[in-house]
C-alpha cells in the first residue's frame, strides 16, 4: 500500500500537493460505481436495442437528446476561451485554459458516447460520412463534432504529456512542445468548428418545417436557432467554466485561479447573455406573430398544456436570461464571489432549459388536431447512461487535476 | 539507415503482407458446389448456346435463375455419359428427386430486387456483360462466402482492392450504380432495394 | 413522364373496420410483436378515430386512415435524414424510406407531423414456422431502423416487371394498386396518378370537400380526404375545428 | 541483439501505419455493416415462383372469394376476388391476416385425448366403441356443405341425431319459421331492393352478414349522402361503427329493441302508414317510448320517416320475434326488397344447444365455434384447427386448417339467391389432419366422400339447370353439356348462383302479436372479434393501436 502512494505520489506534479491517495480514492470510488451502472444500461441498450428505453414512436427523442445539447452547450467554454486567448489574445484567461480543455474534451466525448447508444444501427453510423445528405442539419452536426473532439483531444495530449513522469521521455517532451506551438492553429480550427456544430445543433429543431413549435426562418439556410445557439453557448460557456473551477476550489479548498479571471469571465459572460437575451426576444416576438401563425398554429395553443404554460418562456428568458445577465454585469454584483457564481449558475440552468424546451416540449406538443400532448419518463436504462456520462466526467476531470498540472503555467512560455 | 526505420519498416512490411494475402484467405470460406457442372461440356455435346436454354424467363417475366432437376432430368433422367459427376447428380438427386443444392455465386441480399426482364429484355443487356464469359468455362470454380457478412465473393469481386476487375467480377451496389451512371439511367433506392 | 401517385381518402366511406391496416401490415411483412403497444407498434397504415366531442345523441364520430402522405415540397423526413436513407423518387413521387441504409437516429420521426413513421423498438419476429407465410416482395427489416409506407413498392416491382416481359416502358396501372386500396370494403380509399389530370382521383382532389391535413405546413402531401361533414374538414388544421377528443395512437 | 521495449512500440507503429493500407480496417468495416443489414435470425420469406390461385373462405359461413398470393407453395397474401358478384372483392379484416392462422401457436398439431397427446387410432377406435354402445348427437356449425351431409347420414344411420349451431343473422330470422313454414335457412333479405333499412343493433357495417354484400351497397347507394337512395336507421343503445356511419342513428335503452318495435308497429298503424289487417301490439306508443328512453312524438315521427320510402326492411341482431313481426305489419315479408325465400328448403334443424338427453358421444365439427360447449356428459369428440384453450372436450382432434382441405361452399345466411361454389385446397397440411367428415368415412366406409357429394350436387345442379356460374367468363348452367364440365369449372373457384327470388313466394301467417322472450346467444364471430385464435396481425387493430375494443376472449 505504501508502496502505491509511492509510485502515486511520483506522478503528481512537483510543487503542488495533493490529497492522501487513498482519499482521492474514496472520492472516486462512488463515481466508478455510477460509470459502472451506466455502462451496463448502455450495454443492454446496444445489446437488447432501444426497447430498454421508454422513448416510443411519438417520442422518438428523450433524455439522451437533451443531454447531448445540454452537456455540448456547457462545453462551449473550451472553443470560446481558446478563441478569446489565441485568437483574441486575452493573456489573463491563460489560467483557466487547461480546465477549459479538459471540460469540453469531457462534454464532447461524453455526448459522442451516449449519441452512439442513441441510434438503433451504431454499426452503420459510418454511412453518415460515406452517403452523408449535405442538407441535413444533422450531417453537419455529425461532421463537425466528430472533427472538432478530434482538435480537443489534440489539445489534450499536450496537457497529459506535461505530467511528472511521462515528461522524462525526451521524445513525448519534444512531441509535446510541437503540439503545443500548433495549439493556437488548433484553437483557430477549434473555433470555426465549434460555430458550426453549435448552430447546427440548434438548427436540428429550427428546420423542422413539421414541428411549428420549433420551426424558425433564418437566413440562407440557417434558421434563427442556429445562431441563438451559437450565442447562447458562448454566453454560457465561460459561466460554466466559472462553476466548475469554483467547486474544484471548493473541494480542495485551494484558490488555483486569481478572483480578476472569474471577474472577467463574468463580464463576457454577462455581455454575451444580455445580447442572446435581446435576440433570443425578437425571435420569440416574430415567431408568436408570424411563424407559428402561418403555418396554421395559434402560439397560445402551445402553452395551454401544464406544466409547460407561459413561466416555462419567461423563466427561460428573464428569470434565466436576462436576470444573470444583470448580476453579471452590475459591478456591485459582480464584485460579490457569491453573487458572480450564482449568476453563473443561472444562466447554465437556463441554456439547460432552453435546449430541454427546444427537445423535449417539441415533441409533447400535439401537431395534428386530433393528437394529444405526450408524456414521457425515461427509464432507468437511459437515466444510468445519462449518470454515466456525468460520472465519466468527474473521474476524467479528477484524475486530470491530480496528475496533471491544470493550473500551473504551462512552461515552455511566458 | 537507422535501426528504428528498419524496424518501423519491418512492422509496416507485416502489417502489408497480412492484411493483403492472409487477411482475404482468413476472410473468404472456400465451398465446393455439390456437382462438377461443366459449362463447356453441355455447350459443346449438345448445342446449347444460348444461356437461356437453361436459364429460363417465366411466362410472367420472372427469372427462374438456376434449372430445377426435373429440367435437367430432360437429359440426366438416368446416366448418359460416363462421368462421376453425371453419376453422382443421376443417383444422389434427380434420382431420390431432391434438388440440387447449387450455390450461386452471384446471390443478392434479401433486400436487393433485381429484374432479370427489364435488363435483359429491355435494356438488352447481355448475359457476360454482368455474369463474365462464365458460360465458356470448363469447371465450375469454389464458391467462396464471406464469414462476416454471408455474402458470396463475387459480390465483391475477386481483385481485393476491387481495382482492374474484368467485367462481371463485383456485384456490389457500387457496380450497379456505375452501369446505370453511364447509362444516364434514374433509379431511387427502392427502384432496386424492397 | 413522370407520375405523381398519391390518394383520395373519402371519410364519409370509412367504417373504420381496420380491413386496410391488416392488408398492410401482411403485404409489408409487419410483424405483429407481443410487446408492441400502440405507441411503440407498428403500423404504415393506421386508421384513427375522432369526434366532434359532444356526447349523447349529438355524437358524431368519424375514421381518418393515416398513412404516409409523401409530401411533395420541401419534404419534412428527406432534408433531416443524415445519410440519404430518405428521399422523393422522380419518377413516382414517392417518398422512399431505405431500412438498409437507415442508422435510426429517429430525426426523421421528429420532423413528420403526422407521426407517419415507425421504429422498430424490437427484432422482427414470427411463431415458428409462420415465416413461409411472409411476403417475398418485401425484405422484413431489422430492429433499430425507421420504416413507413413505401406504397406497396413490391407491387410497383411486379408491375415493372410485367411490363417489361411484355417489352413495354410504361405499367399498366391496373397492376399497381398498394394493398390498403385493394382491401379497402366500400372503396373510400382511391389511389392515382395525381399528374394525369385525366386520373379520378387528379379530379377529386379538387373538389370542394377536398382537403390535406395540416397543408399550411406547405409541404404539399399527397394523401387527400375528403368528407361533406363540416366538422371533419374542419380535422384539416389545428385547432381551427370543434373540440376533438384526442386520441393518441 | 537485443529487442528493447523502444522497438516494440516503433515495430507496433509500422504495422499500425500499414494496416491503413491493407484492405483489413474497410472491409472489415463494410462487412459488419453488412451483417447488420443481413442478421441471420431476422426471419426471411419464402424463395420460389410467385403465383396467384382462387379460393374461398370457410373460416365462417359468409364463404367470401379469395385471390391468394403463393410463394413456393405456400399462400403469403390475401385479397377479395372481384368477379364475384356476392362477395365483391371484399374481405373482413380477419381473412388479411389468415394465411397466417395455420402457422399459429395454438394451432392443433396432433390427436389428444384428455389432454395427453394420442392417435388417430385410438380416436378412431374410441369412437366406434361408442357408437356401438349408444346414440352419437353430430354437430355441426355450417349446415349444406357436402361434409354437413356426411355429418347429417352418418347420425342417421346410427340412431344419432344431426344438430346444427346457428350465428345470429340465421337466429334472427328463426321467428318467420312457424309463420311461413319455410327454414330459416331458405330465407334471406332482399338488401339490394330495400330502400329503407331498420336495424336494431345489427352491425350492418362491421361484420354482418357477406362482408361485400351491405357495405357495398351502402358505399354505392348512402355513404355520405345527405339524401340517399338506400335509408340505414341504425336503432342501438350506443354509437357504434354502424350507427356512425348510418342515415340516422336512434339512440335507445339498452335491452329496448322489443319493445321499441312493438312500438313502431303500433304508430305505424294508428298513424294508417299500414293496412290495418295484421296483429296489433297491446303496448301503447307512448309506453314503448318511455320504456325505450325516447318519446311518442319521436316515435310517430320515426314512424312518417321509416314509411317514407317503402320497401321498408327490419332487421333484427338475433332471434327477436317482435322485430320479425314489425316486418309483417311492414308488409316487409315475401315483398320486394323484403324477408325472401331463396330455396325450397322447409325441414328445421335441432338447434346445437338443444338439450342431449341421452347420448353417449358427442362429434363436434371444426366449422362450430370453439366456445360451444354442449350441455351433455357424454364422451366429446371435438374436430379443431385451433385450440381456444378451457373447453371441455375429451378427444381434441386436429381438423385441416386455413385453405388446407377441398371444401364445397353453401349459401351464406342472409343472401337472397341461392349460391354453391368449391374452395380449392391451396395450401399443404403441416400436421396429421383430417375433416369430421373424412374421420366418419373412416367409421363407416359405406358414407360417402366430400369427393363423391360434390359430384353428385354438381350433376344435380346441371340437371336442374338453373343459375349461372360466374368465374373468368359467366355461363349459364344450361350451356354446360357434363356434371364433369361443371364441377370442373366450379373447381377453379367459380361461383354458381340461383335465380332471384320470385316476390311472393313466400306466404306469412301471424295470428296476434308475439310476446315470446328473446333468446340470448353468442353473435358471429367476424363482428365481435370473439374467436378464441385471430391472426396475429390484429394486434394492429386492437394493441398497436385503439381502432377496436381488444377482443373478449370467451376462453382463456
Amino acid at each position: 500500500m505504501s508502496s502505491a502512494v509511492l509510485t502515486d505520489s511520483r506522478w503528481i506534479a512537483r510543487g503542488t500537493d495533493r490529497t492522501s491517495f487513498s482519499r482521492f480514492l474514496g472520492w472516486l470510488a462512488p463515481w466508478f460505481a455510477v460509470l459502472a451502472l451506466g455502462v451496463y444500461a448502455a450495454f443492454l441498450c446496444l445489446y437488447h436495442g432501444l426497447n430498454q428505453t421508454n422513448m416510443d414512436n411519438r417520442f422518438a427523442f428523450g433524455l439522451w437528446i437533451f443531454l447531448d445539447l445540454g452537456i455540448i452547450a456547457l462545453g462551449a467554454g473550451a472553443f470560446f476561451t481558446g478563441f478569446l486567448v489565441y485568437i483574441l489574445k486575452r493573456a489573463e484567461l491563460r489560467p483557466i485554459l487547461n480546465t477549459a480543455v479538459v471540460v469540453g474534451f469531457i462534454c464532447y466525448s461524453g455526448a459522442v458516447a451516449i449519441l452512439m447508444i442513441d441510434v438503433g444501427q451504431p454499426l452503420r453510423a459510418w454511412f453518415t460520412f460515406w452517403h452523408p445528405n449535405t442538407h441535413s442539419m444533422l450531417t453537419e452536426v455529425t461532421f463537425c463534432i466528430s472533427c472538432y473532439l478530434l482538435v480537443l483531444c489534440l489539445e489534450y495530449i499536450p496537457i497529459l504529456l506535461r505530467n511528472r513522469q511521462l515528461r522524462k521521455l525526451p521524445s513525448f517532451l519534444v512531441f509535446e512542445h510541437q503540439l503545443h506551438n500548433l495549439v493556437p492553429v488548433l484553437a483557430g480550427i477549434g473555433t470555426f468548428l465549434s460555430f458550426f456544430h453549435q448552430g447546427s445543433l440548434g438548427g436540428l429543431y429550427g428546420v423542422l418545417r413539421g414541428r411549428p413549435f420549433a420551426f424558425r426562418h433564418g437566413f440562407f439556410i440557417w434558421p434563427s436557432t442556429f445562431f441563438l445557439f451559437i450565442l447562447s453557448a458562448i454566453a454560457t460557456g465561460p459561466s460554466f467554466l466559472m462553476l466548475v473551477t469554483a467547486t474544484v476550489e471548493k473541494v480542495t479548498g485551494k484558490q488555483l485561479v486569481p478572483q480578476d479571471v472569474f471577474r472577467r469571465l463574468g463580464f463576457i459572460s454577462g455581455i454575451l447573455l444580455g445580447i442572446y437575451v435581446a435576440a433570443k426576444s425578437i425571435d420569440t416576438l416574430i415567431w408568436l406573430n408570424f411563424t407559428s401563425p402561418a403555418e396554421g398554429f395559434a402560439p397560445w395553443t402551445y402553452y395551454i398544456h401544464k406544466p409547460f404554460g407561459t413561466p416555462v418562456l419567461f423563466a427561460e428568458i428573464v428569470l434565466f436570461g436576462l436576470l444573470p445577465a444583470f448580476l453579471l454585469l452590475y459591478r456591485k454584483t459582480a464584485a460579490r464571489r457569491g453573487w458572480l457564481l450564482s449568476a453563473a449558475a443561472l444562466a447554465c440552468i437556463g441554456v439547460l432549459m432552453n435546449r430541454f424546451v427546444l427537445t423535449v416540449q417539441t415533441l409533447a406538443l400535439p401537431t395534428l388536431p386530433f393528437d394529444d400532448f405526450l408524456t414521457y419518463t425515461p427509464s432507468w436504462q437511459e437515466v444510468a447512461s445519462f449518470g454515466g456520462v456525468i460520472a465519466y466526467g468527474v473521474i476524467v476531470y479528477s484524475l486530470s487535476y491530480r496528475y496533471l498540472p491544470l493550473f500551473a503555467q504551462p512552461n515552455g512560455e511566458q | 539507415m537507422s535501426r528504428n526505420s528498419i524496424v518501423f519498416g519491418f512492422g509496416l512490411a507485416v502489417a502489408l503482407f497480412a492484411g493483403w494475402v492472409l487477411f482475404p484467405r482468413a476472410l473468404y470460406v472456400n465451398q465446393h458446389q455439390p456437382v462438377e457442372f461443366r459449362h463447356k461440356v453441355h455447350a459443346e455435346k449438345s448445342g446449347i448456346t444460348d444461356c437461356a436454354q437453361c436459364h429460363v424467363f417465366r411466362d410472367d417475366g420472372e427469372f427462374a435463375g438456376l434449372p430445377s432437376n426435373d429440367f435437367c432430368a430432360g437429359c440426366h433422367s438416368d446416366r448418359i455419359g460416363t462421368s462421376p459427376a453425371e453419376a453422382k447428380l443421376v443417383d444422389s438427386y434427380i434420382k431420390p428427386g431432391r434438388e440440387t443444392p447449387w450455390q450461386v455465386y452471384s446471390r443478392q441480399p434479401a433486400n436487393v430486387w433485381f429484374s432479370h426482364s427489364i435488363h435483359v429484355r429491355r435494356a438488352g443487356l447481355t448475359c457476360n456483360q454482368c455474369h463474365g464469359n462464365y458460360g465458356e468455362s470448363d469447371q465450375v470454380r469454389l464458391y467462396q462466402v464471406n464469414r462476416i457478412s454471408g455474402y458470396s465473393r463475387d459480390v465483391w469481386g475477386h481483385s481485393m482492392s476491387r481495382l482492374g476487375r474484368a467485367p462481371g467480377d463485383g456485384m456490389k451496389m457500387s457496380d450497379c450504380e456505375d452501369c446505370h451512371h453511364r447509362r444516364g439511367i434514374e433509379v431511387g433506392c427502392l427502384g432496386c432495394h424492397q | 413522364m413522370s407520375a405523381r401517385y398519391g390518394m383520395v381518402i373519402d371519410l364519409d366511406r370509412c367504417t373504420g373496420c381496420g380491413a386496410c391496416m391488416m392488408a398492410c401490415a401482411s403485404e409489408n411483412n409487419v410483424p405483429s410483436l407481443p410487446q408492441a403497444s400502440a405507441c411503440t407498434g407498428l403500423t404504415p397504415m393506421l386508421v384513427r378515430k375522432v369526434s366532434n366531442g359532444l356526447q349523447g345523441s349529438e355524437r358524431h364520430e368519424a375514421f381518418i386512415p393515416i398513412l404516409c402522405m409523401h409530401c411533395e415540397q420541401d419534404t419534412p423526413c428527406v432534408h433531416v435524414c443524415p445519410q440519404q436513407a430518405v428521399e422523393v423518387d422522380k419518377a413516382t413521387g414517392i417518398v422512399m424510406q431505405m431500412p438498409q441504409r437507415c442508422l435510426g437516429c429517429r430525426y426523421c420521426m421528429t420532423a413528420c407531423p403526422y407521426h407517419a413513421r415507425y421504429f422498430n423498438w424490437w427484432d422482427p419476429a414470427w411463431p415458428k414456422g409462420m415465416e413461409k407465410s411472409l411476403n417475398p416482395g418485401v425484405a422484413p427489416r431489422m430492429r433499430g431502423v425507421v420504416e413507413k409506407c413505401n406504397l406497396c413498392h413490391a407491387r410497383l416491382h411486379a408491375a415493372k416487371e410485367k411490363a417489361a416481359a411484355a417489352g413495354k416502358r410504361e405499367i399498366d396501372p391496373a397492376d399497381y394498386i398498394p394493398a390498403c386500396v385493394e382491401a379497402c370494403a366500400t372503396g373510400a380509399i382511391q389511389f392515382g396518378n395525381l399528374a394525369d389530370p385525366k386520373d379520378p382521383i387528379a379530379q377529386e382532389s379538387q373538389s370542394p370537400d377536398a382537403f390535406r391535413l395540416l397543408a399550411k405546413l406547405g409541404t404539399q402531401p399527397k394523401i387527400y380526404y375528403k368528407s361533406k361533414e363540416a366538422w371533419v374538414r374542419a380535422l384539416a388544421e389545428p385547432n381551427s375545428g370543434p373540440n376533438v377528443e384526442a386520441k393518441h395512437v | 541483439m537485443k529487442v528493447t521495449r523502444r522497438d516494440l512500440f516503433v515495430w507496433g507503429a509500422g504495422a499500425a501505419a500499414g494496416l491503413v493500407f491493407t484492405p483489413v480496417p474497410w472491409k472489415l468495416l463494410d462487412d459488419v455493416s453488412i451483417w447488420s443489414q443481413n442478421w441471420p435470425w431476422i426471419p426471411q420469406p419464402p424463395r420460389g415462383p410467385i403465383d396467384f390461385k382462387q379460393s374461398f373462405c370457410a373460416l365462417c359461413p359468409q364463404g367470401c372469394g379469395l385471390k391468394v398470393k403463393i410463394a413456393a407453395g405456400w399462400p403469403v397474401g390475401i385479397a377479395g376476388v372481384s368477379t364475384n358478384p356476392i362477395t365483391r372483392g371484399v374481405l373482413c379484416p380477419l381473412a388479411f391476416g389468415a394465411h397466417q392462422l395455420n402457422w399459429h401457436p395454438r394451432r392443433v398439431r396432433g390427436v389428444q385425448h384428455k389432454g395427453v397427446p394420442s392417435s388417430w387410432q385410438d380416436a378412431g377406435a374410441a369412437f366406434a366403441k361408442a357408437c356401438s354402445e349408444g346414440p352419437v348427437v353430430v354437430i355441426d356449425g355450417q349446415p349444406g356443405r357436402s361434409a354437413s351431409t356426411i355429418l347429417a347420414s352418418f347420425a342417421e344411420k346410427h340412431d344419432g341425431s344431426y344438430h346444427v349451431e346457428m350465428n345470429s343473422e340465421t337466429r334472427a330470422l328463426v321467428p318467420y319459421e312457424s309463420w311461413t313454414g319455410v327454414s330459416a335457412f331458405a330465407l334471406g333479405y332482399d338488401l339490394e331492393n330495400a330502400r329503407t333499412i331498420v336495424s336494431f343493433g345489427a352491425p350492418l357495417l362491421d361484420g354482418w352478414g357477406i362482408p361485400g354484400r351491405f357495405t357495398r351497397l351502402w358505399a354505392e347507394r348512402a355513404a355520405g349522402m345527405s339524401d340517399p337512395q338506400l335509408r340505414l336507421i341504425q336503432i342501438e343503445d350506443s354509437l357504434s361503427r354502424t350507427a356512425s356511419r348510418a342515415w340516422k342513428w336512434i339512440n335507445i335503452r339498452p335491452g329496448s329493441e322489443s319493445v321499441l318495435a312493438a312500438g313502431l308497429a303500433r304508430a305505424l298503424i294508428e298513424e294508417k302508414l299500414v293496412p290495418a289487417h295484421g296483429p296489433m301490439p297491446d303496448i301503447t306508443v307512448s309506453d314503448a317510448a318511455a320504456q325505450a328512453g325516447t318519446t311518442e312524438a319521436a316515435i310517430r315521427d320515426l314512424v312518417h320517416t321509416i314509411a317514407e320510402r317503402p320497401p321498408v326492411l327490419a332487421i333484427a341482431n338475433n332471434h327477436n320475434p317482435e322485430i320479425a313481426a314489425l316486418n309483417v305489419v311492414l308488409g316487409a315479408v315475401g315483398a320486394h326488397g323484403g324477408v325472401v325465400r331463396r330455396s325450397k328448403r322447409t325441414g328445421k334443424y335441432i338447434p346445437a344447444e338443444a338439450q342431449i338427453p341421452n347420448a353417449r358421444a358427442v362429434l363436434i365439427d371444426s366449422s362450430v365455434l370453439w366456445d360451444f360447449a354442449p350441455e351433455s356428459d357424454a364422451e366429446i369428440f371435438r374436430f379443431a384447427a385451433w385450440d381456444g384453450g378451457s373447453q371441455k372436450s375429451d378427444w381434441l382432434l386436429p381438423a385441416p386448417g386455413f385453405l388446407e382441405e377441398v371444401t364445397d361452399v353453401p349459401t351464406a345466411p342472409t343472401s337472397a339467391v341461392e349460391t354453391y361454389a368449391i374452395a380449392p385446397q391451396l395450401s399443404k397440411p403441416q400436421f396429421e389432419v383430417q375433416s369430421a367428415a373424412q374421420f366418419l368415412v373412416t367409421i363407416d366406409p359405406t358414407l360417402p366422400t366430400i369427393e363423391n357429394v360434390i359430384h353428385s350436387r354438381c350433376g344435380y345442379l346441371l340437371h336442374q339447370r338453373r343459375g349461372t356460374v360466374y368465374g373468368p367468363e359467366v355461363t349459364a348452367v344450361a350451356k354446360f353439356d357434363s356434371a364433369q364440365k361443371l364441377e370442373a369449372e366450379l373447381s377453379k373457384a367459380s361461383i354458381w348462383i340461383g335465380d332471384p327470388p320470385s316476390p311472393g313466394g313466400l306466404r306469412c301467417e301471424l295470428k296476434q302479436w308475439p310476446t315470446e322472450i328473446v333468446s340470448e346467444s353468442p353473435q358471429n364471430w367476424a363482428s365481435i372479434w370473439n374467436a378464441p385464435v385471430l391472426p396475429p396481425l390484429v394486434t394492429k387493430l386492437y394493441r398497436e393501436s385503439t381502432l377496436r375494443e381488444a377482443p373478449d376472449r370467451r376462453t382463456a
